[in-house]
């Protein structure tokens, strides 16, 4: 966008212009050209969460892929079919990917899209560094799984214990790749936790008071405040590894005063918190579900939302279960205990609230609610044996068994995958204009429910027959081969039915019935505007009178007026009343973002083999910021 | 769109496989058995300094971090240190000097841990499997800091006496791996 | 002699089974073991109990008939509070069950981890990808060293003294005890005891790299006197080998790389770098309880140890034919 | 769907400063994290601390006082920095150049002292756990002066340019307030490098 016509445009306002002509101009002010400059320089939350969404499920597959290798791999005792070398590759790929690479991004890029068309606002807060933030993540997968093709794939398993991960014992470059993943990866979480948390807070419809906050954006609101307290220590850990292996710093040296359990500390106080990360945003799917399909409004929103914030809260106090096995004093590890069985209390008030919506509700099975009853199905067994593991002595004899894999596969697939496909289901009609297949879809989710049973559920007699995790094969004399080839027959049906998604979508894409704007009429605003949305998300922003507007106004949205129609312009209100103060312009697009996302790339690239490419690299990463802050002269610079 | 770049992007580098990170782990028997003839420098080096010989692919040892940090383990394990006392020298010549009787080529330094040398190297001909021979030979080749440094390692998880192999000077030009160029103080 | 009988019927114990020796949370053979299965199907219990309860609500609440509402926001007042009132139970009972079984995990802590005068104190150093077993005695001349076994009396309080050399290891042993780690740099202790003779198999199980998954151990439980005897002839140097066969393969053993890692107390074979052989023939498996104890094996493990257990840190030595019969005779014959 | 107006915003502002203007909020996001991060550095240091019996591990405590005089120094720039916010919610353009040249200033002598610290930690990073511990908290803290003074030399530039406008004073405004998130960070990470190792 030149100065000049910049400078050409009026100030014209949407207050009295007829919806042909409103229309017209938002778009020309909204949209994302169509040329590849254009492309690159997006920064409308729906074509970078729609990329967000995609790459997320790329990298699913992979992971599901290195999934099914190993399964394949385990099917027999003492097979020949991978390695030790090449199957550590993979099980640390398979961990890395599904929760770096898969289970946070997708979470977040259901915030990104999803959240500003809850709001009822026009963009994310700080759409460029939206856009950033998803380069930086893309650089960081492509990274890692092109080394893993290289033969550089990380060995040491996604959590990268010292001293197995440190120089000495991990030679090469793998477990760098995998530390500096994690740098990028990080980057990206953050900067997005950020813009969510500032878009809720300032940005929300007028009227949408906090009581009035959909539980779909009050779970990503939560998850966001958990990435912003929890991520940063894993970047601590992963510098210090690098800086090891690197430099000769001697964090993780017992020899010279350091020592290898800090790593674990400092893992583990980001990686519990992640599993709620992941957890807390499926909930909020369930929530938007339910209500949607049971046909009435969530039975207390308020518990619902208070056992949210508890569980982010209560998620920081239980990293030790971890570490229940490495001699720590025992008072110190019960107190532990004691907190992760307490987190029982917050997660059973939001089942309970849910079995009580669908008690009084009129529930209508299409696939989103059925991957929800899969999901209590599952997630109840998961959250359970949970309670088992925080046991200090239990925890002594399933630890780091195939009982523990068993365990979070039901809380992580039971808890977040199920709702995340049944989200797919309930959202894709928004975010296409079309529908998903019923049929397909009903395929799709028994396969998917029968498929993780048979696999994942023989894994919890396996942990406590005394098969460990991450070994390569075992013995034919443990006479664990039976109930391994189950599981991994069941591997097989799961896998089946992702494709079974993957084919639903792609038809559906092309010939799925038309959606409407609001096919399951459901009460929250995303729902109000076309699908899909136009670039503008809503002709004039909606003023908010109720917890489900759309159930509350079925005749006529009330809205508010006076917003510019030839400049980006948002409105900006207060905290807690969502009360306009400001007509705040947002950011037009721009290729900056991308270019300082090569930049910082290029350093975190550099910075495996010399310490010097972090002073070098900062020059290319301080141009391209300050070309993408300096201001063009747009309106939307100069107000 | 994003999906086409990644994938073709993965197959560029795929075609592009380096195998720096390759790690044999069943070194292959024939090479085992045919071991390559590298007849002994001459014990008084001479005006020209020891013949340094260039041999096939297990030259190439020195490249992989896995080889190297392998000997790095061999080294301590067969209790090189006795005499070389981590590098340092002790009965045996320092490692970490400029100063390289029997050439510093790994392939001479093959031959010389193979043959032995006289005045109190053994030979370990037959005591050590072949391809841990040029293992040890590139962790020594890290030691006199002719190992580039993104192979050898940074630090070690004992206390040593020196530092990283990745972060010890490298050679003065003078005794470069170039025939001839190696003189005794 | 009686010892050698009593080794033979553990052997066979052993090998006849369905299984290797028992290495199962399921099949406790000592009181510690015996409690935490216990603890173990109360948690079931009480889980699935929970579960069940859960599903038929949910259940319940799918199929039930319910009359027409027009409009989603139409609620009934009484509903919603005897929906409260239900809800507000569930999370009282849920607090109630957490507070139990956190009371019920923190006693038996207490009691599992209560520490006696031990029988026997066990030094135990993981490697990868194998155990190094030292028993401290009172004198340095009886001192017991061996490797991925260890013998206790049975019905005896025994302490394991857990300690680590290169990477994490975690020691596990599900019929007898819970795991516990060996930390580089830390020494970690644990105590128990095994209530009747038989052999049981335990496992690393902290992931240590390539041959984790192989990384086995034996513990052998015996009646007292037959362990005393077993320290005994344990403590002994390696008998000097008598017949010609076996001279030739103590030739062959201290010529080859064996001798570079090994150790045969009473031989010129002294490193320390893998498991000590003086007894090597005494044992009940090999390659870390990998593979039974049996000539074959023995000649299949020295010609080729990368291929069964591939990244072990023993190398593949070329041996000619004719001196493998030996040199398994002479590995065979340390008893 | 039909829509009936019930609110103008026309009359609306599109710019404000502190809690009113949505960059306030970011910075706030980001000195959170940073604020956590350093939180975790410390700890890993106390927790070091704790495990080694001797510290400083074989060497003798840093000398303090560039430490102290990057005290001083960063204390005393609260003032200018109080002067570059007013100025910038008074939208005097004078006093905003004025004061952001002198923050400029202050900010290369801060990184000129952050050098001559490393130089005077009489450990090295490599030399052990304190010596790696040291390094990385006070690195990690050059990091945010580093960011902040590149961040402060751009506005500099910019209130000299035609860009001049509403929304650059509001800029100005965040950037004295991710300052005393600087300032602020360094009075305990000083009183923990340099007290420890001489208790």
């Amino acid at each position: 966008m030149t100065v000049s016509d910049a400078t050409a445009r009026d100030d014209l306002r949407d207050t009295h212009l007829g919806d042909a002509e409103l229309h017209a101009r938002l778009t020309r002010t909204w949209r994302t050209g169509s040329g590849w400059i254009e492309r690159l320089s997006s920064v409308d939350h729906k074509v970078v969460g729609r990329r967000y969404i995609i790459t997320a499920f790329v990298f699913l597959c992979l992971g599901g892929l290195s999934a099914v290798a190993m399964r394949l791999q385990l099917a027999r005792p003492e097979a020949k079919l991978l390695g030790p070398d090449l199957y550590n590759q993979l099980f640390t790929m398979h961990g890395t990917t599904m929760m770096f690479l898969f289970a946070v991004p997708v979470m977040e890029a259901f915030a990104v899209y999803l959240v500003p068309l809850m709001l009822g606002t026009r963009n994310i807060a700080f759409p460029r560094l939206n856009a950033f933030s998803y380069w930086v993540y893309l650089f960081g997968g492509i990274f890692l799984w092109a080394s893993f093709m290289l033969k550089i794939g990380p060995d040491a398993g996604w959590f990268a214990y010292v001293p197995l991960s440190g120089p000495d014992y991990s030679p090469g470059k793998r477990v760098d790749v995998w530390a500096q993943m994690i740098t990028f990866t990080e980057v990206s979480a953050l900067a997005v936790a950020i813009e969510i948390i500032v878009t809720v807070f300032k940005q929300r419809a007028p009227g949408m008071t906090l009581d009035r906050i959909p539980l779909f954006v009050w779970s990503m609101l939560v998850m966001s405040f958990l990435i912003i307290f929890a991520m940063p220590a894993v970047m601590v850990a992963s510098t210090m590894l690098i800086l090891d292996r690197l430099v000769g710093t001697h964090f993780f040296n017992p020899a010279e005063g350091g020592d290898s359990l800090l790593w674990q500390h400092l893992f583990w106080f980001f990686g519990h918190p992640e599993v709620y990360i992941i957890f807390i945003p499926a909930t909020g799917m369930v929530s938007s579900i339910i209500v949607a399909f049971a046909r009435r409004p969530m039975f207390g929103q308020l518990p619902l939302v208070l056992s949210l914030i508890a569980v982010g809260f209560l998620s920081f106090g239980l990293w030790v279960h971890h570490m229940f096995t490495t001699g720590l004093p025992q008072l110190g590890a019960s107190f532990f205990t004691a907190s992760s069985m307490l987190i029982a209390v917050p997660n059973g008030i939001q089942i309970f609230c849910w079995l009580a919506t669908l008690w009084d509700g009129r529930p209508v099975f299409k696939t989103p609610l059925l991957f929800v009853l899969g999901f209590f199905f599952i997630f109840v067994i998961g959250g359970l044996s949970g309670v088992m593991v925080a046991s200090v002595p239990l925890d002594a004899q399933v630890h780091d068994t195939y009982f523990v894999v068993a365990h979070f596969h039901y809380v992580l697939i039971g808890g977040a995958v199920f709702p995340l496909i049944g989200a797919v289901y309930f959202w894709f009609p928004k975010i296409t204009g079309r529908m998903m297949s019923e049929r397909l879809g009903k395929w799709n989710f028994w396969l998917a429910f029968v498929g993780f049973n048979v696999a994942f559920f023989p894994m919890h007699i396996l942990g406590v027959q005394g098969m460990p995790r991450r070994v390569y094969t075992y013995l034919p004399e443990m006479g664990w081969g039976p109930l391994n080839l189950l599981s991994s027959a069941g591997a097989l049906i799961l896998f089946i039915s992702f494709v079974l998604l993957l084919i639903n979508v792609i038809t559906s894409l092309s010939r799925g019935r038309l959606a409407g704007d609001n096919p399951w009429d459901a009460g929250t605003l995303e729902w109000a505007t076309t699908s899909p949305p136009a670039p503008y998300n809503f002709s004039r922003i909606p003023f908010v009178t109720h917890r489900e507007p759309l159930w509350d106004n079925r005749e006529r949205l009330p809205v508010v007026t006076g917003l510019s129609v030839d400049s980006r312009e948002v409105v900006s209100g207060t905290l807690t009343e969502a009360y306009p103060e400001l007509r705040e312009s947002s950011p037009e697009p721009s290729i900056w973002p991308l270019l300082a996302a090569i930049a910082v790339a290029g350093t975190f690239l550099g910075s495996i083999f010399t310490p010097w490419a972090v002073v070098w690299g900062s020059i290319p990463v301080a141009i391209t910021l300050t070309g993408w802050f300096w201001p063009k002269g747009t309106p939307e610079d100069e107000k | 769109m994003k999906r086409e770049l990644t994938i073709a992007l993965l197959f560029v580098l795929l075609l592009a496989g380096c195998e720096r990170e390759d790690r044999p782990l069943r070194s292959d028997p024939v090479l085992n058995e045919n071991r390559e003839a590298i007849a002994l420098a001459t014990n008084s080096p001479g005006p020209t300094g020891p013949v340094e010989y260039k041999s096939g692919t297990r030259g190439e040892y020195e490249k992989v971090a896995f080889h190297v940090s392998q000997g790095k383990k061999l080294f301590t394990w067969y209790n090189c240190s006795g005499c070389h006392a981590n590098g340092g020298g002790g009965s045996g010549p320092a490692l970490m000097d400029d100063v390289w009787i029997y050439g510093s080529a790994i392939e001479n330094i093959a031959a010389s841990i193979r043959e032995g040398r006289p005045n109190g190297m053994p030979s370990f001909r037959g005591k050590v499997p072949e391809d841990q021979i040029w293992q040890i030979a590139a962790y020594v080749r890290a030691l006199g800091g002719f190992v580039s440094s993104d192979v050898a390692s940074s630090r070690h998880d004992q206390i040593y006496a020196h530092e990283g192999e990745a972060r010890l000077p490298s050679p003065s030009p003078r005794t470069s791996n170039q025939p001839g160029l190696a003189q005794p103080k | 002699m009686r010892f050698r009988l009593t080794l033979a019927a553990a052997s066979i114990l052993f090998f006849t089974r369905d299984c290797l020796a028992s290495q199962s949370t399921l099949d406790p053979q000592g009181p510690q073991a015996e409690h935490l299965a216990r603890l173990f199907w109360i948690f079931t219990g009480v889980c699935t109990f929970v579960w069940v309860a859960v599903m038929i609500v949910l259940l319940a609440a799918l199929i039930r008939r319910k009359a027409e509402r027009p409009d989603p926001l139409q609620l009934e007042p009484a509903t919603e509070r005897r929906s409260a009132a239900v809800v507000g139970g569930a999370v009282v009972a849920t607090l109630l069950t957490v507070v139990a079984l956190t009371a019920l995990s923190y006693l038996s802590q207490r009691q599992l981890f209560a520490r006696e005068k031990p029988a026997v104190t066990i030094k135990v150093t993981g490697l990868q990808w194998w155990w190094d077993v030292r028993y401290e005695t009172d004198s340095p001349d009886q001192t017991v060293t061996t490797a991925n076994e260890i013998y206790v009396p049975v019905g005896e309080p025994v302490t394991v003294k857990l300690a680590a050399n290169d990477v994490i290891h975690s020691f596990w042993v599900p019929s007898l005890f819970g795991k516990q780690d060996l930390i580089p740099g830390q020494e970690n202790e644990i105590q128990f005891k095994a209530s009747r003779p038989g052999v049981y198999r335990g496992q690393c199980a902290e992931f240590c790299g390539w041959q984790h998954a192989h990384m086995g151990l034996l513990v052998v439980a015996l009646p007292s006197p037959l362990f005393q005897q077993w320290m005994k002839l344990q403590s002994a140097p390696a008998a000097p080998p008598q017949d010609p066969i076996r001279k030739k393969g103590a030739e062959i053993f201290e010529s080859k790389a064996c001798i570079m890692c090994h150790t045969v107390r009473g031989t010129s074979a002294g490193s320390r770098v893998g498991p000590d052989l003086t007894h090597f023939g005494s044992r009940q498996s090999i390659a870390s309880a990998t593979l039974p104890m049996s000539r074959g094996n023995i000649a299949a493990w020295v010609v080729d140890p990368q291929g069964i257990k591939p990244g072990v840190n023993m190398p593949n030595v070329s041996i000619a034919p004719e001196e493998l019969d030996p040199l398994v005779s002479y590995l065979a014959g340390l008893q | 769907m039909k829509h009936r107006s019930v609110h103008d915003v026309s009359q609306l502002p599109t710019y404000g400063f502190g809690s009113i203007s949505p960059i306030w909020w970011g910075t706030l996001g980001f000195v959170a994290l940073e604020g956590t991060g350093f939180a975790l550095a410390a700890g890993a240091y106390l927790y070091l601390w704790q495990v080694n019996g001797q510290w400083p591990i074989a060497a003798v405590p840093p000398n303090h006082w560039p430490g102290t005089a990057m005290l001083i120094l960063l204390l005393a720039s609260l003032w200018p920095n109080a002067m570059a916010d007013r100025a910038a919610r008074d939208e005097h353009l004078g006093r905003v150049r004025l004061w952001l040249i002198v923050m400029t200033v202050l900010g290369f002598v801060a990184v000129g002292i952050r050098f001559w610290e490393f130089a005077h930690l009489n450990v090295r990073w490599d030399s052990n756990a304190y010596g790696s511990i040291t390094w990385f908290v006070l690195g990690l803290h050059a990091v945010h002066l580093i960011t902040d003074l590149g961040d402060t030399v751009v506005l500099a530039a910019l209130m000299f340019t035609r860009h001049v406008t509403g929304k650059r004073y509001s800029d100005v405004s965040d950037n004295a307030f991710y300052w005393y998130f600087v300032v602020a960070s360094w009075v305990p990470l000083y009183a923990m490098l340099y007290g420890i190792p001489r208790l």
